[in-house]
């Protein structure tokens, strides 16, 4: 179990997550911003509490959803609002957006927007891991939708094969954008297919930070040790809708989507901290606010931020 | 254009895409739709909305998110007889079933000596804009001209998006449909009934005496804009909108720049071996001693689609580059 | 069990398919086939047996080690040689060798080089049935390697979550190229991955043609009532290298394949028939002799049928 | 063409590959093999004969059959600080790697501002010959060559396969390594020690006059056979060996062609949208007022790949076609 330190620090992570969301949905509404948000509201249990089991050189895949991973793993708040919207301050220059960076100062293999194409990625830093005798784990996150694009399947053939230092973290919040799972698999459980690749496979709860945490230590050590990769079936639900425009309620029933909300994972970790007496209402409300100032503190600079200048940087395209 | 019907009805891109749709498949049994979100949702962009209402859904399938699958899935549907309309969300991931597409789909007429054919229709959208990013924004069109087999085209009315949409779905062949993110905003007159537009005829969107312009998809919009700035000052631009890229109407476009003798060509594409290349060599080739310049070339830059609007502006070709290289090339 | 009459039948066309690949070996020695000839002895019993149990209606797709199965499925000999010796005569004209043929008129999908290519066509094709309630079923024939090709994930999953009429028929010869199945993936049977696929996957013995043939009439039965489809992993063994040029020795050892030869298909229905009363051991030369004799005189004539036109024939491309 | 040890040894190409895998894991231990067949059996063309033995199966890696992941997790590795060389069977496979390839890795050092980039090598083989037919045979060199962010080299000699592999390799990006089937047999002398070819660098094969054939892979074998019959002629042609395909050595191709003032681009892969298409482009561009003639393309006619003899000499570019348009290009 994560003692109260990790746990307090779980809990302010996931308020970072959520309060950078809201954030992106603010600035995608005054037009700050361009390209969806992918809001990631409702999944924060599952950046929180995988990042913190993780070791500093142990390294992320992410995906579209991408921006709670990054949050959770470190990443500077102020460079990522502004990759989010497109200044010559963000991670990738403006270049990429909030779906295309990557920085490995902080162990960030980087993300894209084609659903499943990092999962190689993650797979072949565990590779080189391997290989090298490094000792770093990668955490291949993905959503249940990505789950059937064939190189998601390739390469955790490869993993398993190999016995790669690889956890896949698949968040399953029952949706590929307004499609439903038993609409696109005819499983019951996405875990059930690590059976098929060698290796072990748990659909867990993943609105829990603790316990998504505790089963990403027992993984990141399994793997660590040679013993192969894990794939993490994390259960949870996003709040909104898939993309900026879409309020997510022409495709999920209203009652599906309030009954989801309250399994809030912060709440559910704050009521526990408070129930251990490690955390009072108050300290959480002045966590919040401090979280929430940090944040709009960070955002009004970007916004003042520079755009990048209008030159195609063709010369840049290639590394030397 | 083509025989249909003379009524005409005043919308958008997309709904005349999607009465394309809904008036075939009331035609033919054959014709069905599948794709990510097309179902439920009524598609990414709502093209196949209502659909699934009107026709049920072992003819309106949502797909899980498997590309690859989804070309092969339909391909060998239509070689058991039916007639696939599949939507691809956008250009991007056209590179995922690419083996499906230009090895399998592509080939499989002329490697089975005729014996069987492979009617499917790949509609995907492209387009670069700012939001869109590496993943999400391409203009990868040309890439897929040098694969023989497979039909190209790209409307850019609504009339011609039904025509070409139509005489897509009714040919034995794969086709693979570009429809432009400018576009899908825009309104104009669409023929009732049995409309169709001859894949591999290009249209001449505006005679002109001067220059040719020679482009597709939303480039058309700025090329018209050119024009009209071009106009102003006295130079008088013929604009040939493709509509189909594979085949390519050689014979539209020769017959244009034989009269100018001078042509710019513009895409949204890469510039570097991507469609204008073929039609630069192509008009030279045929039309070495007519000109009187160089076949300029007017294309993306040679970069991945980036984020930022700034960047995005800086890499796509604009109204401004199409009319200085216009004048440039009538030396005015 | 397959009655006396279809029991004969298989023995029948296991001797045509193994003769059908002695003679392709040897007009690949003598130069007049060019390309590789793969030979599928060994493998005999699977075409056999799951051609048997289809109706004339139902559909299989091939592959690269494709001949056997269209020698089952009722292909002309004349024709089908033609084909892999490019003549005018073939199958598809010359143009497409024997990795690239279709023929509807006797249920043939077709078949392609790329490993894995043509399950998602038999996919469609039980879609196709589907949709229009027509009735027939698809057989998707693949090696042990395409099952780690994404395509096939991707196409398995589809299958499975719409329950369409499809038997996918894994020949698990224990090597992929080179590469033998434990160095391949991480499980001991392939069959395992249609649990993933929501539908049944077993593993069985590919060298017994009736069993083969029972296996296949429930899986189509099973398929053609709506239930679904079946995967079925046939334990089996090819006795020759993988192309023309390879002895098959560089990378199996000797006993290996000795001992796979010890389980021959064609004798091993041969020797039930025999002890069951339904064949003599002279009726068994007879028959071999009069399908070795077919062959040759097919062969004959394959060989002084004229070669394509040095042409491109680049109208033909595009159907009309 | 660079520097390295001025001792050269006589090897066939592969062996020259080979030679050069060997040179660099002995040298670099970032630097690993992995595809299909590549250890235990060498390769399906030897190439990688003898490397596990060498340098154990850490190192060298038999993979399944997976080319997307196989691309996807070298660029992986080589992302978390390993050197990948990938060995592809056959250059019909790359379509089944597209997106891992040019969405993914080619645009990562660009979306990402520059932070991370993937130096990664994809061997692969092209040519049509009898036999292998549409899936086996293919020459899609040119598909890729609008993609930015990726490096392609084409080499003809053993000695240049050896420079431009080691170069290859030590590039920091994404390097499509094309290997012709007709080159796998040639002999050559090859330099030993650090010779490097660089990326980016045409190399004139044969000098001349009269007019320029620019060319690559083992087509080079046929304009050096075509150039010997025009000789006799009295036609001096320049054979121009194009080395790398991303980027084309555009500087050197338009000097060639300012002095001859005529030229024949010649390709193995399909002549349309191909890569005879953006030289065609290019030169007329750069040079309109120097051709005496249109640049003239000969390439594969557009249709995939066929099986049987006669049809892959229709399809391919022949000596006596090289010939015969130089002939007409210079009038005689
Ligand atoms: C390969 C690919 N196909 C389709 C899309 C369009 N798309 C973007 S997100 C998405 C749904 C992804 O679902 P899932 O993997 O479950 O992640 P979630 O959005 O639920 O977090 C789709 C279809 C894409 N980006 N990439
Ligand atoms: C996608 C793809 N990758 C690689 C190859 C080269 N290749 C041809 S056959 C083969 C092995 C196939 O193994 P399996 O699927 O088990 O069939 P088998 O040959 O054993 O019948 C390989 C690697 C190919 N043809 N297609
Ligand atoms: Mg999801
Ligand atoms: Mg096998």
């Amino acid at each position: 179990m994560p003692d109260s330190t990790k746990r307090k620090a779980m809990l302010r992570t996931m308020i970072m997550v959520r309060a950078f969301e809201e954030k992106l949905n603010d600035l995608y509404q005054r037009k700050v911003m361009f390209g969806s948000p992918h809001s990631y509201r409702g999944q924060e249990a599952i950046a929180a509490g995988v990042c913190a089991a993780l070791a500093p050189g142990d390294l992320i895949a992410s995906y579209h959803r991408g921006t709670g991973h990054l949050v959770a793993k470190g990443a500077d708040i102020y460079k990522l609002l502004c990759e989010c919207i497109g200044r010559r301050d963000g991670y990738s220059l403006g270049r990429g957006g909030k779906m295309h960076m990557g920085d490995l100062s902080f162990g960030f293999l980087g993300n894209t927007g084609t659903v499943g194409a990092t999962v190689p990625v993650a797979t072949g830093a565990a590779l080189a891991a391997s290989i090298r005798g490094s000792g770093e784990v990668a955490v291949s996150f993905m959503g249940d939708g990505a789950m059937n694009q064939g190189v998601v399947h390739e390469a955790m053939n490869m993993a398993g094969l190999w016995k790669l230092p690889v956890v896949f973290v698949v968040e399953n919040n029952l949706y590929a954008m307004t499609v439903s799972l038993e609409r696109s698999v005819a499983v019951k459980h996405l875990a059930e297919r690590a059976a098929g690749y060698g290796f072990e496979g748990k659909a867990i709860d993943g609105n829990d930070a603790e316990f998504v945490y505790e089963e990403t230590v027992k993984a990141a050590a399994k793997a660590r040790s040679g013993g192969g990769p894990t794939l993490l079936e994390c259960l949870t639900y996003r709040w909104d809708g898939h993309f900026g425009g879409d309020p997510g309620t022409g495709y999920r029933k209203r009652e599906e989507i309030e009954e989801w909300k309250r399994r809030d994972p912060i709440r559910r970790l704050k009521e526990k901290l408070i129930a251990a007496n490690e955390l009072t209402e108050a300290e959480f409300e002045k966590l919040s606010e401090t979280v929430y100032a940090e944040l709009d503190d960070a955002a009004k600079r970007a916004e003042a931020a520079p755009l990048p200048a209008a030159e195609a940087e063709t010369d840049e395209v290639f590394a030397r | 254009m083509s025989d249909g019907g003379t009524k005409t009805k005043e919308m958008r891109l997309q709904e005349a895409l999607r009465e394309t749709l809904r008036y075939e498949m009331a035609r033919d049994p054959r014709v069905f739709v599948m794709g990510e979100d097309v179902a439920l949702f009524g598609g990414a962009y709502g093209v196949t909305r209502g659909l699934l209402q009107e026709f049920g859904d072992g003819r309106v399938r949502d797909t899980p998110i498997s590309e690859a699958a989804i070309v092969g899935v339909a391909a060998g549907a239509a070689i058991n007889g039916l007639r696939p309309v599949v939507e691809i969300q956008f250009c991007d991931l056209l590179p995922l079933c690419m083996d499906q597409l230009v090895t399998l789909a592509a080939r499989y007429h002329y490697m089975t000596g005729g014996k069987i054919s492979v009617p499917i229709v790949i509609r995907n959208k492209f387009g670069t804009r700012p939001g869109g990013g590496p993943s999400h924004s391409s203009c990868n069109h040309g890439a897929f001209i040098p694969f023989p087999g497979l039909k190209i085209i790209a409307p850019t009315t609504p009339a011609d998006a039904k025509g070409l949409l139509l005489a897509a779905i009714r040919d034995p062949n794969p086709v693979l449909c570009f429809e432009s993110h400018h576009l899908y905003g825009i309104t104009g007159p669409v023929p009732e009934g049995d409309y169709m537009v001859p894949i591999g005829k290009a249209a001449i969107r505006k005679p002109g005496k001067d220059l040719t312009i020679v482009t597709c998809g939303g480039m058309v919009l700025k090329a018209d804009e050119a024009a009209g700035r071009l106009g102003e000052k006295g130079v008088d631009a013929e604009i040939i909108d493709l509509r189909s890229l594979a085949p390519l109407d050689t014979e539209t476009i020769l017959a244009s720049v034989a009269k100018t003798r001078r042509v710019v060509i513009v895409d949204e594409g890469p510039v570097v071996g991507g469609l204008t290349a073929e039609l630069a060599a192509v008009i030279q080739e045929n039309l070495f001693s007519n000109l009187k310049a160089p076949v300029i070339r007017v294309g993306a830059a040679p970069i991945p689609p980036p984020h930022s609007g700034p960047l995005v502006e800086a890499m796509v070709p604009g109204v401004d580059r199409i009319e200085a290289e216009a004048l440039r090339l009538v030396g005015a």
